[in-house]
């Protein structure tokens, strides 16, 4: 320990002489720095955290006294403010508030001062409580945007299932035309990203005269997406069942329209759920991409708060909504799944 | 409208984007806070008039106040000439302008002069884009971001050297992230602040001067402006 | 052509490709009310391409079909048969029942609801009326016990008598029933047969194709020997199981069968 | 037609005669304006435009008269380009055309008049050689971008099915930790938005003393998440094999390792093929969301470019570069699935 | 325990639960060397248990095995018994050959592969030697045309013989054969017997569990009988299926069978 202790000592004498040197050599200015002149103060110290030197630094700051009455005493703020921070950068933490409380003594409103304080107290809080009173601090907000996640969601389960059914029927059209065209929704939509999707009709159709609010563009959006995905799974739902049923059916006299609503779609259900429910879960994520065309739903909401706070648990607590959306998802369509069709288990 | 008619309503409207920290914005309360809304309350209280925030859409701003709606623009709005057509302006008010922003610790460079080769952060489709035109010398790139803030992110982590961003902002994002960031002296480019009045009520306009020029004469804005920026960005001779 | 009052179903030179194969090759029948007509014929003959171009699951290149009496399916427009509305299609398949071969009963519905469906959807029944008929058909079956279970849990004997019985709840003039057997355990055969042979006492004109002789010459009035697609020979089945066996390709295939 | 004719001719006098009285009880200072003050002039044209009366303003600005020699000119000139908008609105492309000439005689450099010229002269060219030419001039920084799109995927395919394994091994474990935390794994990655998983390893992280850089981020952030979807697949995959190969292999003495390797993974290939497939495919598109994260790939340089150009066909022709490398590699998958296992089909 | 030097396997007293039902009970079993037992007993009698315990793919309750004199596959450690270490168990396995019901080949590996996977995998040799190796035992279950085809295009009665000749090719002390004919179609039961009893006139060690009481009687040295996990009967097969028939149990057993 001892050695150690010594050793730390050459070492900073060492740095000591060799700053001394350098300010011999480069900066002849700052060993007569004037303590009268504020800008001088604020270049030598400048250049004492340029070399590393903090503490120096701290000693020249030192040199900016208490305002006049008569002064603005900006520069004594600024002063005590970077002292402060100089501290902070040395784990002085006492000292730092120490300056801090020297700026409020003077202008008790003063926002940088008050906010370092609240920083450095916080340094002394264990995570966990951290962690805890920011939930309780920024949860309300990130939920005021899972609201429009979710109403996002929702809308585009109601939607994307009918475009899928359409989709998938339009498909299996005997009007090739409109079968083609199915087909290209299909392969567009699958086959591009839904966040450049999402940018063509929100900020790119303005220009051909299609304007849209923002809802409405990431309704649009993520239902045509969606709709192009769930319209493959309805397709290869509808061709699992066999073709027997479908005869079956127009040998009772049904029509193609009859025999689909009746016999070949509801018994597409069960098969159709789980590849459906991911489908869903998928898109709560997804729902996060809307947050680009300036949509204020729950990855957005983080966002902002994450630029305003600067604070990381912002983006864990908005991944635990996440979680807690897609896990509920995840359960809520097993049970459907168990309900559902379970005639095919008697 | 006149002095003298809002005297006799009792209120001043003031129209303002009220996300524009830290001038004027809302807190987590939805409080409404900032500079602006510090010296324009002063203001109100020392004409012993009640004022009136009207939250509006930047976009259409000057409109707004043309057609009526609020009875001046007070939230930061630079003064240019292509607004002096259609406004009248109050003297500047603050000064702010383009200011480059560098690591707390950062041992490389002092001046503008020193960014030169370097990696240059700013807000995509900002004035600070422009700014950086105007450095004395040239970048070795510029990265665009979606905000300031993920500039100052990057910045922070090292991936960038110096972020372009205004002067306000900048130090509102300072003063939040006490230690990490600190300017290089001096401005890119000066933007001064005004108030906005319609054309038609210079009346209006000059009680309002008369009563800001107290306020900085008896050091109430140096005040105001210490709480901000911790430091008087008011006082024109600084500028 | 208008064919005698009392023939129901009137097949006249009917032919069916698929490519290049020839499945219905210039095929006549003719069918009286309350007869039965056994079809028999090596795999790929074209029997069931045959039933199914009765009531139109195919469709057919040339011939036509008439339906008491009348032609139906196709209309001839500038000389070329096209195929009828799907309206008038759908109103003739309900009057033809048809029994296939896997049952294709519909597995998401109860057997009740089986039979149910196409009096309800297609004929427009009331449910009452439907589940009336629906009842009255599954004691036809013998399977009234069975009306609110789902087909899973059905052997196959008891599935192919509930797609009879929904057949039948339609009310057809004719059945038609491809193979009903051959998807069936030896030992279910003949609770299937005994229900189509109770059906054949009542007087329910039928086209059968199996293959089991034993059953053929029980049912049949005529029994008809298909190859290739085409009818090579058509007898009643006392003359057939005789007569007919002089062809030596028929006497093989019954050779073989047995 | 004549009678059409007729009609429309009606018509718009009925909306002159609408105009008229509209005049006279609203804007009364209209009917008197001073052809020689600029500013009324002005001020008029805009009244008639906010009417609607495109024509009437057009009238009304041409009484801005050619400028003197001694004064600025910036009437005339700000009446002229006017009337060719207001023209131009009328899809009268000609007269439009005559007014920025009007304007070049005598300020012939006048940037506003020369680029109103240029874009008039676009609107005459057919849609389909603009866009031919856009391709010509957008797709190489398009394709500069995609390099990295493409250099993002390769490489995640390449970690991802090899973090699949890892995971999916680490999830069938003895071991219940590791067991666990591979379930976690998994649960975290597949529960939250990969822009979320993004965000917070490229700007959560440094908060906790972890910077990556932009690239390494991403393929982490893609890695990660791939390596969960495929380490689902790849255990169903395994799970799916018999249980009586791994019994044989062990009675044949081999080890767990030996078995997995020689025996059971080398089965699941043909069926994981199809999957694993799909996921790639996925992550075409989703290499589009690094875009976020200060990457410039393709999703980026169409972003940044239409931003410059203001040009929609930037964004087509980006979902045009995205449908080919999907389509390429759906193909290429295809034929892989047909060679791989054919074991099982002979 | 050391048991006698021609003893290959002795089981003593083991035991094996799966949750409350025992599928072994205090099992006591000798086989000396070139010896063939053939376990019979009715389903779930811990038939297949017991094989399985013998090469340790299950592991025992209570008990030890010994391999040639040595206790194996768990070591006592403070009074309990563990499983050995996976080396070791391998080790002892690659020993034991050990024929399953459903073949368990292979099915990304031809033939020759995989019965060239043992020997390469498991014993180090060279691709030479183990080709040499398998392509011998290919011709002992009279396969060696098929040596280059996968397992999907073998009848049964191939792959069982490919599976043996895969347990063959680690040249074992002893073969284990849990019921190898009992997922055959009748017709190819035969060449499945012939190759085990042409191995049982080579001298192979085996235990071999079979419902067919013809074949026990033709290739058993003793037969033994289990019931509910223990050893009910035990004895050669002329006086297994004589006096032990006055067993009833074991005498229902018999008729159900065959
Ligand atoms: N949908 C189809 N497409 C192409 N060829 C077909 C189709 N349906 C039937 N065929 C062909 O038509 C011919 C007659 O077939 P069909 O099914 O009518 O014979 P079948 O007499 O019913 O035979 P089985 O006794 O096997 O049922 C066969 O050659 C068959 O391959
Ligand atoms: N993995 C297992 N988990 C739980 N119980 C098992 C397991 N394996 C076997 N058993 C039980 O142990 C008992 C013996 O089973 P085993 O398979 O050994 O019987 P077996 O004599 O081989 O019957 P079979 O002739 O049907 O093959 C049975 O009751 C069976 O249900
Ligand atoms: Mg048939
Ligand atoms: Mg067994």
């Amino acid at each position: 320990m001892v050695k150690q202790g010594v050793i730390h000592i050459h070492r900073s004498m060492g740095r000591v002489i060799l700053y001394a040197l350098l300010c011999l050599a480069f900066f002849p200015s700052l060993t007569t720095a004037a303590v009268s002149d504020p800008a001088s103060v604020f270049s030598a110290a400048n250049n004492f955290i340029a070399a590393g030197d903090y503490q120096k630094a701290i000693e020249t700051l030192g040199a900016i006294p208490k305002p006049d009455p008569n002064t603005s005493g900006s520069d004594f703020v600024k002063s005590r403010i970077q002292t402060a921070s100089l501290y902070h950068a040395l784990k002085q933490t006492k000292k730092a508030q120490a300056a801090c409380h020297d700026v409020l003594e003077l202008f008790p409103d003063n926002k940088e001062a008050r906010n370092f304080l609240i920083a450095l107290k916080k340094e002394e809080i264990p995570f966990y409580i951290l962690f805890f009173r920011d939930c309780t601090r920024f949860l309300p907000s990130l939920l005021k945007g899972a609201v429009l996640t979710l109403a996002l969601t929702f809308l585009t389960m109601v939607i994307s299932p009918l475009g899928g059914l359409f989709i998938a029927l339009g498909r299996m059209s005997r009007f090739k035309s409109f079968a083609g065209l199915c087909w290209f929704i299909i392969w567009f939509f699958r086959g591009t990203p839904l966040l450049l999707q999402l940018f063509f009709i929100y900020y790119g159709l303005p220009a051909l005269g299609i304007t849209f609010s923002p809802f409405t563009a990431a309704i649009i959006g993520l239902s045509l997406n969606y709709s192009a995905y769930l319209g493959e799974i309805i397709r290869g739902g509808i061709e699992s069942i066999g073709h027997g049923q479908m005869e079956a059916a127009k040998a009772i006299g049904m029509t193609y329209t009859q025999a689909m609503r009746r016999v070949i779609i509801p018994q597409t259900y069960k098969r159709l759920l789980p590849p459906i429910g991911n489908e869903f879960i998928a898109l709560i994520k997804d729902t996060a991409l809307v947050s680009t065309i300036a949509m204020v739903e729950l990855m957005r909401s983080a966002d902002q708060m994450f630029n305003t706070y600067f604070n990381v648990n912002v983006l864990i607590i908005a991944a635990m909504v996440y979680l807690a959306f897609t896990t509920v998802f995840t359960l809520v369509f097993e049970r459907i799944e168990k309900k559902v069709g379970a005639y095919e288990n008697r | 409208a006149s002095f003298d008619t809002i005297k006799a309503k009792g209120e001043l409207r003031i129209g303002l984007d009220d996300s524009f920290p830290p001038m004027g914005y809302r807190i987590d309360d939805g409080t409404l806070t900032g500079f602006d809304i510090d010296a324009a309350e002063e203001l109100g209280k020392r004409l012993g008039i009640k004022i009136v925030w009207t939250p509006t859409a930047w976009d259409g701003v000057i409109h707004a106040l043309n057609s009526g709606m609020f009875d001046c623009i007070w939230n930061g709005m630079t003064i240019t000439p292509e607004r002096a057509e259609k406004v009248l302006f109050t003297k500047p008010y603050i000064l702010d302008g383009q200011v480059a922003v560098v690591r707390f610790d950062e041992k490389r460079f002092t001046s503008y002069k020193d960014l030169g080769g370097k990696i240059i952060g700013a807000q995509k489709g900002s004035s600070a884009i422009k700014a950086i035109e105007k450095l004395p010398v040239k970048p070795s790139a510029v990265k665009e971001y979606t905000d300031n803030p993920k500039a100052l992110l990057d910045l922070e982590a090292g991936r960038i050297d110096a972020v372009i961003i205004d002067n306000v902002t900048g130090r509102d994002t300072i003063s939040k992230r006490i230690g990490k960031f600190k300017t290089l002296p001096g401005f890119i480019s000066k933007e001064p602040f005004g108030v906005a009045f319609r054309q038609a009520d210079a009346q209006l306009l000059n009680t309002i001067q008369k009563t800001i020029d107290d306020m900085v004469a008896d050091g109430t804005m140096a005040k105001i402006s210490m709480k901000w920026f911790a430091e008087d960005i008011t006082d024109p001779s600084k500028w | 052509m208008k064919t005698g009052e009392n023939v129901i179903l009137h097949l006249e030179n009917i032919t069916k490709k698929f490519g290049k194969v020839t499945a219905i090759d210039q095929v006549t029948l003719s069918v009286k009310a309350g007869e039965r007509i056994v079809i028999i014929g090596p795999s790929g003959s074209g029997k069931s391409t045959l039933l199914r171009a009765v009531n139109i699951l195919e469709e057919i290149d040339h011939g036509r079909i008439f339906f008491k009496g009348d032609p139906v399916g196709y209309t001839a427009i500038k000389g070329k048969q096209i195929l009828d509305s799907p309206k008038n299609i759908s109103r003739l398949r309900s009057k033809i029942g048809m029994v296939f071969q896997n049952f294709n009963l519909f597995p998401h519905m109860t057997v009740l609801a089986n039979i149910m469906e196409g009096p309800v959807t297609v004929l427009k029944k009331t449910k009452n009326e439907a589940e009336k008929t629906a009842r009255d058909m599954l004691k036809k079956v013998d399977l009234s016990d069975k009306w609110q279970v789902y087909p899973a849990t059905l052997s196959g004997g008891q599935k192919q008598r509930v797609a009879i019985a929904r057949a039948l709840a339609m009310n057809p003039e004719i059945m038609l029933f491809d193979e009903p057997t051959s998807a069936l355990d030896p030992e279910l055969v003949g609770e299937v047969f005994n229900t189509i042979l109770s059906l054949a006492k009542e007087g329910m004109t039928m086209i059968i194709v199996t293959h089991h002789m034993g059953f053929a010459r029980e049912v049949a009035d005529r029994v008809v020997f298909m190859e290739k697609g085409a009818m090579v020979a058509e007898a009643p089945p006392e003359k057939f199981f005789s007569a007919c066996m002089e062809n030596k390709r028929i006497a093989d295939f019954i050779q073989n069968i047995l």
